[in-house]
């Protein structure tokens, strides 16, 4: 990167004079707009699914309900917390644990402003990826640990699903690697800047000849829509937890805090695919109107508002579709998602080699 | 390294371990208490025990001991969704025993509220397959609708649930004065929601393809299992008893059979057992509307009867078409105000007892798909 | 194809083994039928081609006082006629030929006429309790039955 | 709660700080309510219309968990027979702390219509698990299962968390003096 942008750490570190203070608060930030962030997202699906499906949700904690994801919190942490006698305890605590780990420090590279991200390192798409895939070993471990069949069907299906949906994602991303030609997510913005006819989704900078390769950008971006949908279970792929087969998948035996936590971690995982879904394809935190609302603050703004539409698109597919089953789920990975996303990464190669 | 070892094994060899799974009784889409002992390999279905019994209420024994008409309560109990369509058989067998004839307005509201208990009754079936198959929202569209239908049943009856509106000799009370207009109503209501299903569920590509092609039922077994009503018409068996042994004044109307034609996949798939019930809803909005015209205004609701009704000595098989199939009450007399003895022939109970046989070989996920698509009631099953 | 013709040709072919057509309407007609050769008969009511009683509406036991008797309601798809056979037995030695060969469906039913009045049919395959526990003791359907005061340590009356 | 019961003794009951802390906790009970998604017999069957648009259980902050480990209160819906019952009891151990019942329905309360000759039916759910709220009909409307939602959520509101033991001992002596009273009245 040519210039060298003036961050909230940076910022920090000069007013304190201390680089812990500024580590701190620039750690903590994350954990702070997570939580904040997990309480409206539990509302909003409880008040979206309400809306779509002609009811109220929930209206008499707080006014219309809306501290009602709150009483809930303070309910959990009073909850029994149960280790059944037969579960191998160790891995059965650690999992909870694991996957709220990974799913926070998956946070600690998304930029949310052009001058705020937790930790700028330069292969930033690589980590969040690798760091993604821990979550897997969370339920794995919880699935294996609770010594419960049900349990155990769903982590196993969770695995197969999770590493099958990784390929055509990590295809996806490689493609947008090459066609903003960095890993690190603060470039791959910046790459992006200007109006909205700039974004990634619709051919990324160019000439009018991107024309071409604009339906191949669609494309992948369903694609990798479709994908992480999958990776964070939700419907129409959210079998290993699939309520009406497996009583609640890999969580069957969990109570209190510790279910709190796998809560958590499926909230955190829906912002962090809503917000690389934005990074990647609807421009991050640049306004859609050239220099009109843009700079650092407006930028988390953007950010955060192309991000909740995502979870909020998340939350209308689930309350709409019905559920896939195992082999179909698989088949839609291998069968297509697979070929049409090789044939997206090789256009897109094609036309960066002659553009 | 050491030598390379001779790696010696067949695919046979490979043996893996079948695991058993307990589903319920207190599953979430076991629509109750059934139990299902499930034998996995993996995850396909390698064998299917079910074991019922959970709300075995002694409906038989309780029907010694009580009068005739006090046994309606209790057959309103049995197969709960669709009670109105539960009274029918059992009043209508012991008429028949009695000899009497009820008045001609008495078997149009009969067969108004059966058609309309028909309606309810599928659209729980359709909400509740939409459910095993997790779509939430259509289940709630549909029971929106659905108590619009109890709050004709509770202005008639004044029950919501269970009515006890049908009695030996006639109905309890006459019909309100606004029901002709609350059911033309209600079955415009009904028409509009299902064209909204059909677009949301039925034909979703995700729902066809979770229920085509599973389950399928040949008609030869559904006949050997017993099987009847949207099970057996599934498989494209045009066996409705409304039609083959009318009873009532089912003659009077005119209405199609409705069979599975295998319309996205074979002939007696889940789809096509869910298909029947959608179809039949219309069906049943058609019959409705013709009973409507054809209903006199005037007359009595009730037969004139002694006290104490007792039968002549002899027994009787009364049949009727349930929403869920074949319901049959075999009732016996020894002359006294207390019957002998009243077997319920629970139509889900026979067509649960198909389920072993049609779920080997599918996938769990499948096996949840073909129980949701034969809908069961536990309080019949049971009894 | 009415009762009185069904019953002549049972009666021709079985001889013996038809007791008797009792008909007094408005209670339904039926065939009693003798228990030992009730294989045979079903077996020919479902083949024979002009009776074709193919499906199994209903199988009920009975408790008739000093006997215990079992009753089949069939039913034909192809003609749509009916016809209901009874057995009888007695209490102390309960034994009715299984059906379940025959019709499928009554794998279930007699399971139950089994549980519920202790009907015992030779050559089912899996004759067990269906509806009660299967530690339940007694058939609650026999006139006799007394209720238990305790399953389970749990007080069963009121 | 060991070092919060320490606290606690000197303010013993309405400690302000513990207090208040018991009012937060208890709200947090009352207002968010997870119930055990499973029905047994025609009280499920009205249960799922309260759950459905027109009553929707939802606004009370019920929301259906079909794991006993997740759930704070099960709603027993219709006749439990002696072979549920075990399943009953073993549900409702699976179920975490703090964890309630109520019971829907005649059948579920004493036996319903079942009472006299139901030789297989359990004379009420109260005989193998403890009640709290009792909602009597067969089967009960929806408007009376939600009335009952508001008294169990009243009554999570007023139980005691801290000094539990003292203050159960000492509502009993109260209620036995006034016992006393009466009897020594009479």
């Amino acid at each position: 990167m040519g210039q060298h942008i003036i961050t909230l750490y940076d910022w920090l570190a000069k007013l304190s004079n201390s680089d812990l203070i500024a580590v701190i608060v620039v750690a903590v930030l994350p954990l702070i707009f997570l939580v904040v962030y997990a309480l409206v997202a539990i509302l909003g699906e409880l008040k979206i699914s309400a809306f779509i499906q002609e009811r109220l949700g929930p209206m008499r904690t707080g006014p219309w309900g809306i501290i009602q994801p709150v009483a809930e919190v303070v309910k959990l942490l009073q909850k029994e917390d149960i280790t059944p006698e037969p579960a191998n305890k160790t891995l059965f605590n650690l999992a909870p644990f694991l996957m709220f780990t990974a799913a926070y420090a998956g946070f600690a590279v998304i930029p949310f402003s052009s001058h705020f991200v937790p930790a700028g390192i330069n292969l930033g798409l690589f980590y969040i990826f690798a760091i993604g895939s821990l979550a897997v070993i969370g339920i794995v471990m919880g699935g294996w640990a609770s010594n419960n069949k049900y349990s155990l069907l769903g982590a196993l299906r969770s695995v197969s699903q999770i590493v099958s949906y990784e390929i055509p994602a990590a295809i996806v991303i490689l493609t947008v690697v090459v066609l903003a030609n960095s890993m690190n997510l603060q470039v791959i913005n910046e790459k992006q800047s200007g109006w909205f006819w700039n974004w990634f989704v619709f051919g990324g900078p160019g000439s009018a000849w991107k024309i071409l390769v604009i339906p191949f950008t669609v494309v992948m971006m369903l694609l990798y829509l479709v994908a992480s949908l999958a990776e964070t279970n939700r419907t129409p792929f959210d079998i290993p937890e699939g309520e009406s087969e497996l009583v609640a998948g890999y969580h069957t035996e969990y109570s209190g805090m510790k279910f709190a936590m796998f809560f958590f971690a499926e909230y955190a995982n829906m912002f962090i695919v809503a917000a690389l879904v934005t990074i990647l394809f609807f421009g991050g935190w640049n306004s859609p109107f050239g220099s009109f609302m843009s700079g650092p603050f407006w930028g988390v703004f953007w950010f955060i508002i192309k991000s909740f539409f995502f979870v909020f698109v998340q939350i209308w597919l689930r309350w709409t579709l019905p559920r896939l089953r195992v082999d179909q789920l698989m088949g839609v990975s291998w069968k297509f998602m697979v070929p049409i996303a090789f044939v997206c990464f090789f256009a897109v190669g094609i036309w960066v080699m002659f553009m | 390294m050491g030598e390379l070892k001779k790696v010696d094994f067949e695919y046979s060899q490979l043996n893996s371990e079948r695991m058993r799974l307990n589903v319920g009784p207190q599953h979430p889409s076991t629509h109750g208490v059934l139990r299902l002992e499930v034998e996995l390999d993996g995850e396909i279905v390698t064998e299917v025990v079910p074991h019922i019994g959970y709300l075995h209420r002694c409906f038989e024994k309780h029907c010694e001991n009580m009068t005739y008409p006090q046994v309606i309560p209790y057959v309103d109990r049995m197969d709960y969704i669709c009670s109105m369509n539960n009274e029918l058989p059992y009043v209508m067998g012991v008429e028949k025993m009695l000899g009497i004839e009820v008045p001609e307005k008495v078997e149009y509201i009969r067969v108004i509220f059966s058609e309309l208990n028909r309606i309810a009754n599928h659209q729980i079936a359709i909400a509740t397959f939409g459910l095993d198959a997790g779509a939430f929202t259509p289940f709630l569209y549909l029971f929106r609708d659905r108590e619009f239908i109890l709050t004709i049943f509770e202005k008639a009856s004044g029950g919501r649930l269970l009515y006890n509106y049908f009695w030996v000799g006639g109905l309890a009370h006459d019909v309100h004065p606004t029901f002709k207009e609350d059911i033309r109503w209600i079955v415009k209501r009904v028409k509009e929601t299902n064209k909204e299903i059909a677009d949301l569920l039925l034909y979703n590509k995700i729902f066809i393809e979770r229920t085509a092609n599973v389950g399928i039922l040949p008609a030869d077994v559904a006949i050997n299992y017993g099987c009847s009503g949207p099970v057996a018409r599934g498989s494209g068996l045009p066996f409705d008893l409304r039609k083959d042994a009318p009873y009532s004044i089912y003659d009077r109307f005119d209405f199609n059979v409705v069979t599975g034609r295998g319309e996205v996949g074979t002939v007696g798939d889940c789809w096509d057992r869910n298909i029947v019930r959608f179809h039949e809803i219309e069906e049943s909005c058609r019959i409705i509307e013709q009973a409507l015209e054809q209903m006199p205004d005037e007359g009595d609701v009730r037969e004139k009867l002694p006290k104490k009704i007792r039968p002549p000595q002899g027994e009787i098989y009364s049949k009727a078409e349930n929403p869920k199939g074949e319901l049959g009450f075999y009732i016996v007399s020894n002359g006294k105000d207390k019957p002998e003895r009243v077997k319920g022939r629970g139509t889900s109970f026979v067509n649960l007892s198909v389920l072993p046989e049609i779920s080997k070989g599918y996938l769990f996920a499948d096996l949840i798909m073909i129980l949701g698509s034969i809908d069961i009631v536990l309080g019949e099953v049971d009894r | 194809m009415i009762e009185q013709e069904i019953y002549n040709k049972l009666k021709e072919h079985f001889g013996d083994a038809i007791v008797e057509l009792k008909e007094a309407p408005p209670s339904d007609p039926f065939i009693q039928v003798n228990p030992e050769r009730l294989q045979d008969i079903c077996l020919y009511l479902r083949d024979e081609g002009d009776m074709l009683f193919d499906y199994l509406s209903n199988l009920s036991g009975m408790d008739l006082a000093e006997n215990l008797g079992v009753v089949y309601h069939l039913y034909s798809m192809k003609y749509k006629h009916t016809i209901v056979l009874k057995v009888t037995v007695s209490k102390e030695n309960p034994n009715v030929p299984s059906v379940e060969r025959i019709w499928r469906t009554a794998d279930w039913h007699e399971r139950e006429a089994y549980d519920l009045f202790g009907v015992i049919f030779e050559g089912h395959h899996n004759l067990i309790r269906i509806l009660n526990p299967y530690d339940w003791e007694g058939y609650p359907l026999r006139k006799d039955y007394k209720t238990p005061e305790e399953y389970h340590g749990i007080k069963v009356p009121y | 709660m060991g070092l919060l019961n320490k606290l606690d003794d000197p303010y013993y009951g309405g400690g302000i700080i513990l207090g208040t802390l018991e009012d937060v906790l208890n709200w947090g009970r009352s207002k968010s309510d997870w119930y055990l998604q499973f029905g047994l017999a025609c009280c499920a069957i009205e249960f799922m219309a309260v759950n459905a648009s027109h009553f929707d259980f939802m606004r009370f902050g019920c929301i259906p968990r079909t794991s006993p480990r997740q759930a704070d209160f099960m709603i027993v819906s219709g006749t439990v027979t002696m072979k549920m019952a075990e399943r009953i009891k073993t549900l409702y151990e699976q179920m975490a702390e703090p964890r309630y019942v109520i019971s829907m329905g005649s059948c579920a309360n004493c036996g319903g219509p079942y009472w006299e000759h139901g030789y297989h039916v359990l004379k009420g759910v109260d005989r193998v698990i403890p009640v709290d709220v009792y909602v009597p009909g067969c089967p009960p409307r929806p408007e009376a299962l939600e009335e009952g939602m508001i008294k169990l959520q009243k009554m999570i509101n007023e139980q005691a968390i801290f000094n539990k033991r003292k203050r159960l001992r000492e509502a009993e002596e109260k209620e036995k003096s006034v016992s006393d009273v009466v009897l020594s009245q009479n």
